[in-house]
């Protein structure tokens, strides 16, 4: 498993891998207007680094990321979700969409732009930056335990009885 | 008032926020980690009261999430609410109080007692999400939303009870629950789908005003009451519960334990408020009473001959949650006639919540202690303890309290729940009567034997350097044991003022109804 | 705030428990004053009787755990081995008696 | 036959519950799991669906007058990510079975007994 | 052995019961009450100007759900995290 694959397929995967975050961007920013949303684009993002996993083996992966950018991702995404909602209360309630147009205002607005659906497009993108950032870490995580951490140095944890 | 109306929003949304930011406020240190996670279980705490005070004055609480108004249940021309509506009466309330006093001394319990172990800071983080399932359990009337935050409360318990996850015995406890609560997670999503599919409504009082008892609503709850009663542990799906118990560490379990009572409260609250008088026959209520004394008599006979500490006690919370689903059950047989009803239906009805808040405190205190034993002498075998009264003597004096009252010795506030039991079981069947009792008397025997063979009998060699456990810890333990003197000293003002009202509520299904949707039934 | 909490049968109230309590206590004092007072200090009354024989070291005659009820649990035997088997431990089980219990309460309920 | 879909969906949920009962394997356990826990997004869909109905996002399919009940898929999308968090976590409790145990079998992992 | 037959006879009682459960929701393609969704599809572009139904139910209608699953993702990533920390030297 830590073997890379073959030059083609990595050569494949390199090329590939950046398309993905590009779709998946793609996808978290158009989540109000077409079928999809965070969700899936974070999910389309989260796999970028399935892929380099798979294509590069783990050694260089693991020396080439900082999983730090990734943890920013996941807090700034939770953050700015629960804090939207919360900025509804004085408003109106939790999760009250503050920002919304309704829809005969918003088609006066002769910007020429796609008509702002408030709250929703703001947490579609803190749910994409957040699931983007958290499968992440989980796969690294993941890969981390399963494949190259074997505990063999770290004192033994097992709570009661030894 | 003008904040006040937010509480229920605000119950959940602080111990999400808490366990968000955890992480980031552990970048601060460990005493800041530790300051955190006290103040936001002690706003909790607050908030509950408040809460509490609230719905005392101001009836049910109703709140509309991302209205816009908190009460704007019905949109225009409809007649069905659309949106996630948090519904709280009485019967919530009060519960969410006593969840948020278990957490907070397991907070405090907690602080040092995992001082030798690692990733503390994911510990914290799990603990609140765990606390922001259970309220959200409590609080929700939103079928779905029920789902959601039983997963929120099923995934963060898997991740704590393997916290110890150099103990092979730890993740296998954490996988098989997970595997069984996987699959009962599952059934009640099918169940929430054949209600939406029936009447296309998922809020809880809305799909009470509608419902009718055909074949797939029965499906339904029978997915619901089994998927739920393995989630608190009634008898044949109960053998997760002393795994899960024994090991996971003691300042969790008292979590466990108000969860396992949240997931009852849900139980509650489909069986009374969403089918309630739909239900057509006897079979709920004599199922219901069934697993509560098959629960109530194989749980205690399996604890008694137990000699891990804490295993024993998981035994004894299989026992315990018998006593309620009996008391629900009795309730539910005498719901339909009110001469039943005011007989002994609703002795039974206040007896059974009495003794889930009862139940939480005292079992809790003895989980605490259970961690205290094993802080101080290493083990959890209660073959390898001898004479540590003399050594903690706090410790000791909390335990005598926690288990008199779980064995329903007199002046305590187990012996009021149990008695109320007894005497409104006994109008049914004196059968069911007996088994309590006989439960009863088992459940002092096998404290007895913790009690002789921990803290009495002469001391150990191996133990002569035992202190009493850390100020944090007592302070995490003296919070439950306040709770208990408090119950058992008042028990009268008690059940008058807050079991009372809640036991009205919960079987007074036009309330909960009428709440969101104006009008009864 | 002590008044009585009514149980349908009963009732329940500290106040009288307490009173309760301490008219027995005063009997059982005064009962126990009534008793011989030869018993003295530091004499062989203090010692334990072991039947004549020399007494073992204290940690030794603690009774441990999983030796107390052992008459109990000797006389229930048939019962405890068939309820020791039922938690054997075998994942399959666990899931296996809820779906059991499911699917019982789901065909007594559509009868 | 009109309600074929149902019947898959039950089909399914049976499939995966007999794989939990009588695999041994851990990992065709956790696949049992997760084709229970696809059987019930499935279900959610199945329920959502009218005849002839389109995608219910406004200006894609042109104008229609029936769209498929918006709700079911709202669910669904919630059921999925819930169902992905926990077999990230089952498959990864999975591998510290494996190292603690040295065995995929889920019959020898037995300790908690009695 | 005998256990696990027992089991498995249950699970398809349990089955049978099911897909006769099933078939009693409601025929496939046509729902009975239709009420929620049609406010849904009718009010998603007035009030709130989003083209896409499903969006504005999961981040809108129901969004307090969605928080719970951000919740529920963000806790399952605690627990593996925690399951494969580095413990103490």
């Amino acid at each position: 498993m830590r073997k890379p694959l073959s030059l083609v397929a990595r050569t494949v995967c390199d090329l590939f891998a950046w398309f993905l975050i590009i779709f998946g961007v793609y996808v978290i920013i158009h989540g109000d207007v077409t079928p999809g949303g965070g969700f899936q684009g974070g999910a389309i993002v989260g796999s970028f680094m399935a892929l380099l996993l798979v294509a590069h083996g783990g050694d260089r992966v693991l020396e080439w990321v900082k999983a730090s950018i990734y943890w920013i991702m996941l807090f700034v995404g939770l953050m700015m979700f629960i804090g939207f909602g919360l900025r509804g209360i004085p408003e109106g309630a939790f999760f009250y969409n503050f920002l919304a147009v309704p829809h005969d205002v918003a088609k006066t607005m002769a910007h020429g732009l796609i008509p702002f659906s408030g709250t929703i497009g703001v947490m579609d993108i803190a749910v994409g930056i957040e699931v983007a950032g958290g499968l992440t870490v989980i796969i690294l995580s993941m890969f981390r335990g399963i494949v190259l951490h074997d505990f063999a140095d770290s004192r033994k944890e097992t709570g009661h009885d030894g | 008032m003008s904040w006040s109306v937010h509480l229920p929003a605000l119950m959940l949304a602080v111990p999400l926020f808490g366990a968000f930011s955890t992480p980031i406020v552990a970048l601060g240190g460990r005493r800041a980690r530790m300051i955190w996670s006290v103040l936001i279980s002690s706003v909790l705490l607050v908030l509950s009261f408040c809460l509490l005070q609230y719905v005392a004055t101001e009836g049910t609480a109703v709140y509309v999430m991302g209205g816009k108004a908190w009460n704007l249940t019905l949109p225009s021309g409809m007649a069905y609410p659309v949106r996630i509506i948090l519904e709280v009466d009485s019967f919530n309330s009060f519960i969410a109080v006593i969840g948020c006093f278990a957490s907070l001394a397991g907070v405090l319990f907690g602080l040092r007692f995992l001082d030798r172990f690692s990733g503390k800071i994911w510990y914290s983080a799990l603990y609140f999400l765990l606390t922001a399932g259970m309220l959200g359990l409590i609080l929700t009337g939103d079928l779905f939303n029920f789902f959601v935050f039983l997963e929120i409360a099923s995934v963060s318990s898997f991740g704590l009870i393997a916290y110890w996850r150099d103990r092979p015995e730890s993740i296998e406890a954490s996988f098989k629950y997970m595997l069984v609560s996987q699959i009962a997670a599952m059934m009640v999503l099918l169940a929430i789908g054949f209600l939406y599919g029936r009447y296309n409504l998922l809020n809880m009082a809305a799909v009470g005003k509608v419902i009718q008892f055909g074949l797939a609503e029965k499906v339904a709850l029978v997915f619901m009451i089994t998927a739920l009663a393995m989630k608190c542990g009634a008898f044949p799906m109960h053998m997760w519960m002393p795994d899960a118990y024994a090991e996971a560490p003691a300042s969790v379990t008292v979590l466990l334990v108000v969860v396992s009572q949240a997931s009852l409260v849900g139980l509650c609250r489909i069986v009374f408020s969403v089918f309630g008088s739909a239900i057509v026959g006897d079979v709920v209520p004599w199922a219901l009473i069934t697993l509560g004394m098959m629960s109530m008599f194989f749980g205690v006979s399996m604890a008694v001959v137990q000699h891990e500490v804490k295993r024993l006690m998981g035994y004894h919370s299989v026992s315990q949650v018998g006593y309620m689903l009996m008391a629900f059950g009795v309730g539910l047989l005498a719901m339909g006639d009110p001469r039943q009803m005011a007989d002994f239906g609703m002795t039974s009805m206040k007896g059974g919540i009495f003794h889930m808040v009862n139940y939480v405190t005292y079992k809790g205190l003895l989980f605490l202690v259970a961690g205290a034993l094993y802080y101080v002498t290493g083990t959890r075998d209660l073959d390898k303890m001898g004479g540590l009264a003399k050594r903690m003597p706090f410790t000791t004096f909390m335990f005598v309290i926690a288990a008199a009252a779980i064995s329903g010795i007199p002046p305590f506030n187990g012996f009021v729940s149990k008695l109320l039991i007894y005497e409104s079981s006994f109008a049914v069947h004196p059968a069911l009567s007996v088994v309590a009792l006989v439960t009863s008397i088992l459940t002092l025997a096998s404290f007895v034997k913790v009690f002789q063979t921990a803290f009495l009998g002469p001391e150990k060699k191996e133990f002569s350097k035992v202190k009493e456990v850390p100020a944090s810890m007592v302070l995490g333990m003296a919070v439950l044991t306040v709770v208990i003197l408090g119950l058992s000293l008042f028990p009268t003002w008690v059940v008058s003022h807050l079991v009372e009202p809640a036991a009205t509520a919960l079987v007074d299904k036009g309330a909960y109804i009428g709440a969101v949707l104006g009008g009864g039934i | 705030m002590f008044g009585s909490l009514f149980t349908g049968f009963g009732y329940w109230d500290f106040g009288s428990w307490l009173l309760f309590f301490i008219l027995a206590g005063a009997m059982t004092t005064w009962l126990r004053s009534q008793g011989r007072q030869d018993y003295k200090k530091g004499t062989e009354q203090d010692q334990i009787y072991f039947s004549g024989n020399e007494l073992p070291d204290s940690e030794e005659i603690t009774v441990p755990a999983s030796s107390s009820y052992w008459g109990f649990r000797k006389a229930l035997k048939p019962y405890y081995d068939k309820l020791v088997a039922f938690h054997s431990g075998q994942t399959v089980t666990y899931v296996g008696w809820f779906l059991v219990t499911t699917a019982l309460l789901m065909v007594l309920i559509i009868l | 036959m009109a309600n074929l879909p149902f019947v898959v969906v039950g089909l399914l949920f049976l499939m995966g519950l007999i794989a939990i009962i009588a695999e041994n394997n851990l990992f065709k356990i956790a696949i049992g799991v997760g084709v229970m826990e696809s059987a019930a997004n499935m279900f959610l869909v199945v329920l959502g669906y009218r005849l002839k109905g389109d995608i219910p996002v406004k200006f894609l399919p042109g104008p229609v007058d029936v769209y498929v009940l918006p709700t079911p898929q709202a669910l669904t999308l919630t059921a999925i990510v819930i169902a992905l968090a926990t077999s990230a976590l089952m498959l990864s409790l999975i591998v510290m079975l494996y190292r603690h145990y040295g065995t995929l079998d889920v019959r020898e992992i037995r300790r908690l007994r009695g | 052995m005998k256990l696990k037959a027992l089991f498995i006879a249950a699970t398809l009682v349990l089955g049978g019961i099911l897909l006769s459960g099933l078939d009693a929701v409601h025929p496939f393609g046509v729902p009975g009450d239709v009420a929620m969704d049609e406010y849904f599809l009718d009010h998603a572009m007035e009030e709130r100007s989003s083209e896409n139904v499903v969006t504005s139910i999961v981040f809108d209608y129901r969004g307090f759900d969605t928080l719970g699953e951000s919740a529920v993702l963000f806790t399952a990533l605690c627990s593996v995290v925690m399951l494969f920390r580095k413990g103490r030297k």
